[in-house]
């Protein structure tokens, strides 16, 4: 197998033109899109390719044009919405909630929404508190939509061909720290599955349970554990709805011992849901209760220094995984 | 004289099935308000009483490919657009044999062998639909209209103006066809409106946009023929105020404070069926054996949908979570 | 003490009054709440008392009205503004997130946003999937809200002016099945507190959590259970942002039993966030996992035996209390 | 003549202040580029390099009693309103010595004090805020104004037609001052806009509205004065549309890929600062020494602010979570 040095950013692209020629009915649709090259410049060069009818610059008008994707939807095309950040995907909400995800139903299975909407989530580059939201736990509470999240330059590639098959509205996340993220990628293009979570590094003392990301730093933490003679399991959700139950009780039940890393803030963020199901299914299994390391409660602040303190960091895991495995393995 | 005589003919013919389809509808919901104190119908039940012409005559100016999207009000849109009266009231019954299954009520009609897009009950929610639609038809090349029906209380929403940007931005084909019955639930046009002259405010988007006296249901054909040819011809979209009235309260809910009896009567004067009853009349085109004729089949239709509506089967409880995601064949 | 047979509804509309009545920064704002006399008749009659200036109308303009909320209260007043139902909060929640929530942290400690928002939530009429949400897990999730519940009578009357004299935003959710209930209230007006749970009902060998429209039929449930004689302690949140930990705890240090009732959809709800606390917190002294009975994961459907089968029943609570207690007291 | 020596002699004063207030902003900025460069500075930085004569004109003319709305591209409206530039600059170090504690960082600034209500990063987010400070005012009966900055980009929200409306039909006290720098972040006005006259768009929400030339501080003065003239006497909002240019990128992040630069060129010729010069050198009002006075006077203030910043504390990481709630005392 020939690889090449890829970035996320580079792969998210390299997805989109092969969907785009693939399939006449895709299309990309969000702002600055086009001319200016992609607020990440994921899309870059790609108007020049395809141009200004399939790669759609639009106004400031999210609520418009997600529902326009949807509507683009339902008349037979396979649109591509980009909404630049989650952040303001608030003023989309609307559109997504009461229609994206319930026209299949409220229609009694007659009007199924095959669109992707994919924007950047997350904090960690000093944006503050309006521009560093972690909302993807909200969207996974929604019944009607799939929710994925591609924390590996291969999954940034694999998942969106995948996610434009799906006959329903999926919703990528793509944290703002990974774009320049760099590694090897396989020439031969495939699309990956988005059902299953995948253990990323195997272990036995402890299931250490994160996406997206925060999946760099948990590995980081294993990295650091495994030292220490801790050997954690590092599983990656891939998809946040539905999630993988299967994959993450089999290596509890092997483990004993679970931690979720998530940067959501705490209360009420999808680690709750996780550590609520774990305990609920493995209660019996467990030799200590489901911890939690998330983002602190509170508006992400400017400061470097204070935008750190707010964020999960790997110190965070190590200790959280040290509390789950104090009493002896 | 005998050289008028097949073009009267025909005009007669026409006014007739105009007559027929606007009894049609008020029988239909006069019934619906007596099944709504019987506690045959619940939920939310909004009748279009007074407002018949206006989908009478501007959703028999669409073409069978074209699609609608419409709102909680939509009863009128529904059967108008040929929505089998008998699934239509099956819905309110909430059987599976209704035109959403039982899963939408009276807010969420849909039929997609129709285009009827729904039956949407988010104020607004509905135009972001609309034109996603027209996007895909001039994606595709169909040389088509989309009909999007709403209320003048949803000019004040985010989304109306975004909307009416970006059809007109892109020259989308989409005839916005508005029903201003002068309130919203209890708030005058005057009261939400700096702006009242609503074809003045849809004009300033750039598009052809006039007012139509909605209660003249020939006017409002017209008036639909005209916009619907300049949309169909790539002149982008139009904007219809189509000024209306509702003869009842808003919901079932409503006791109708806000308004006082005497306008509702001066606006009674104006029915849409007597001014056309009047009409034909006059015109030669319409004998008390005629009307007889047609009260006569809306009644055996009327009691034969609402027999069918009650022997229809309900969903089975199973089926709860079916049409969440769409099943995989 | 002497008492009036007051419903929910009226018990909200005293509240209103004398908040309008002690405090002229005082105002409430939203859509129909003046000349239509409130969606719910909550404010019924206030216009008349209160006049246009303070009991004033809005255009149907979600994100307007609830960020002007915001602006006033940065002015100087102490508005509260009503959102009809929290299905259309959906369209103020920018505001709502990245204002009203973020505005002192943002300002380094200058901008408090003194304000009470309103607004009707849940399912239970028939009013179908985007009439019925139960969103309040999701608004319990943002650092810098206040959220809170009144599940009976007292806490409709006493809760407000409590939100009022907070310094922060406050969000109270009226569950849409309350307003009708009756009972006695105490004449002499006084204000409750808005940081602690309380127990409805003592118990000493399971405990039920619960809060808002679920309140009921928990007290149903637990009704039940007693005749079996299982004694459930019930506790109602009332302040679901800050969760009052202790008052759980201490419970179920006693009960080494838990069971989670809440009308959001089981996954991600804020079941799962007080699933997870108690697990953590109390991990050796439960003698099983903590139960959660939730709604289904469906958009809520119209027909009322399916809108029956997606709600928690007093009989799944009943059945998770027996799951719960199984292997003995 | 001798007769005209004071009224020069105050028209220089005038001047020579607008001249250094544009100057202060544009040496502030320019170091600003620097410091982002050094990595001094982080986060989004957005320049107004070229506009300064709008919030030089336009915040000169409020009064100190007078509240003020912006957006992330503030630091002009800042430094106009009269915020120090040692705080700005400290905050964008994120130092507990900037103007909102190192929370904000450049799109947060903030001043209670002086009624500067920030700094927003969403865009048509500080609209809601502006009309409701305005509504506040008028209910406590202030005669005074309150202005929202925003960009034309932000004409196309759903947010800001809601809020047009509403100050329109409220008749709030509040001056819209649009600047148009016919750009949002790649996007040109006529791809955003179906009607590109924006003062023309604003008018049809009933208020006054015209373009003023942006780029010459005394006429954007001279508009301001007249426009809050009618908005202060009760006349109700305003809209200037002020037309301008941004010199150099949306952000330190904009590669600028999408205009030309030959435009920009063309653009410069208009520098207000420029063309300020040259206006009171032809009215002998400015000579190469006063201007050197100025240049010598800033760079002394620049450095002061530099080494404050640089030696101003950072916020103790204990204290991440303050200002989240507000401090009871
Ligand atoms: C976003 C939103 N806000 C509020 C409501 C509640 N509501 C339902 S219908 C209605 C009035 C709408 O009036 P209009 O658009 O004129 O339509 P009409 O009912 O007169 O046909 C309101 C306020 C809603 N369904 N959606
Ligand atoms: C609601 C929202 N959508 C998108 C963005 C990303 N964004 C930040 S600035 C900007 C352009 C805004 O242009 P304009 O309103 O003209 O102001 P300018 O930057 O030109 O001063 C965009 C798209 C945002 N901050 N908020
Ligand atoms: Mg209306
Ligand atoms: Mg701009």
């Amino acid at each position: 197998m020939t690889t090449t040095e890829t970035t996320y950013r580079e792969a998210l692209r390299v997805a989109i033109r092969s969907a785009l020629t693939r399939d006449d009915r895709v299309f990309l649709m969000g702002e600055d899109v086009g001319r200016y090259g992609g607020c990440f410049a994921v899309s870059l060069g790609l108007l020049e390719e395809f141009g200004p009818e399939r790669i759609r610059d639009t106004p400031l008008s999210e609520s418009a044009f997600v529902g326009a994707g949807i509507g683009a939807a339902l008349g037979g095309m396979r649109p591509i919405v980009e909404i630049m950040t989650v952040n303001f995907s608030l003023l989309a909400l609307d559109q997504i909630v009461n229609n994206a995800a319930t026209l299949l139903h409220m229609s009694g299975g007659q009007l199924n929404v095959p669109m992707v909407i994919r924007m950047t989530t997350g904090a960690g580059r000093q944006l503050a508190a309006q521009h560093s939201h972690s909302l993807e736990g909200w969207y996974a509470h929604i019944p009607g939509l799939r929710i994925v999240a591609p924390a590996t330059i291969e999954d940034a590639r694999g998942m969106l061909w995948t996610a434009l098959c799906d006959p329903d509205p999926v919703i990528m996340f793509e944290h703002g720290t990974l774009y320049a993220m760099s590694g090897p990628l396989d020439d031969a293009v495939q699309a990956v599955d988005i059902d299953k979570a995948v253990v990323r590094r195997p272990g036995r003392d402890a299931t250490l349970i994160t996406y997206g990301g925060t999946l760099r730093i948990s590995l980081l933490a294993a990295e650091e554990l495994a030292g220490e003679g801790v050997e954690v399991e590092v599983i990656d959700l891939r998809s946040l709805r539905p999630l993988d139950d299967a994959t993450l009780l089999d290596s509890v039940t092997r483990t004993h011992r679970a931690v979720v890393v998530d940067e959501g803030w705490r209360s009420g963020s999808l680690s709750a849901e996780i550590s609520a199901r774990i305990t609920e299914q493995a209660f019996f299994d467990l030799d200590a209760p489901v911890e939690r390391v998330c983002s602190e409660e509170v508006p992400t602040p400017y400061a470097k220094h204070l935008e750190e303190a707010a964020l999960p960091q790997p110190s965070d895991i190590v200790d959280a995984v040290r509390r789950a495995t104090r009493d002896g393995r | 004289m005998t050289a008028d005589g097949p073009a009267n003919e025909t005009r007669a013919k026409h006014h007739r099935e105009l007559l027929q389809q606007m009894l049609r509808i008020r029988r239909f919901e006069e019934k619906c308000a007596e099944l709504y104190s019987a506690a045959k119908i619940r939920g939310f039940l909004h009748l279009y009483v007074g407002e018949e012409a206006v989908a009478v005559g501007a959703v028999g100016a669409l073409r069978p490919e074209e699609a609608l999207v419409s709102t909680y009000r939509e009863h009128g849109h529904a059967l108008a657009r040929g929505v089998p009266m008998e699934s239509v009231l099956a819905e309110m019954y909430g059987r599976s044999t209704g035109c959403s299954r039982g899963r939408g009520g009276s807010m969420h009609l849909f039929d997609a062998a129709r285009r009827f897009y729904g039956g949407n009950a988010i104020v607004g929610g509905g135009l972001p639909l609309a034109i996603g639609l027209g996007l895909a038809d001039r994606m595709q090349g169909r040389r088509q209209a989309t009909a999007c029906f709403f209320g003048e209380g949803a000019v004040a929403e985010g989304e109306f103006h975004e909307c009416m940007n970006l059809a007109s931005l892109w020259r989308l084909p989409v005839l916005f066809a508005c029903e201003n019955n002068r309130y919203a639930m209890g708030t005058a046009l005057a009261r939400s409106h700096a702006q009242t002259d609503l074809a003045l405010r849809a004009s300033s988007y750039g598009m052809p946009a006039w007012p139509v006296d909605g209660m003249d249901v020939i006017a409002v054909e017209e008036a639909a023929h005209r916009a619907l040819a300049v949309v169909r011809d790539g002149g982008g979209p139009c904007f219809l105020e189509l000024r209306t009235y509702r003869f009842r309260a808003h919901s079932m809910y409503d006791p109708d404070r806000y308004r006082d009896k005497a306008e509702v009567e001066q606006w009674k004067v104006h029915d849409p069926i007597d001014g056309l009853i009047g009409r034909m009349r006059t015109d030669g085109d319409l004998t008390d054996s005629d009307l007889e004729a047609i009260e006569r089949e809306l009644s055996d239709e009327l009691a034969a949908a609402m027999e069918a509506a009650e022997a229809g089967p309900l969903e089975p409880v199973e089926d709860l979570t079916r049409f969440v995601y769409s099943e995989r064949s």
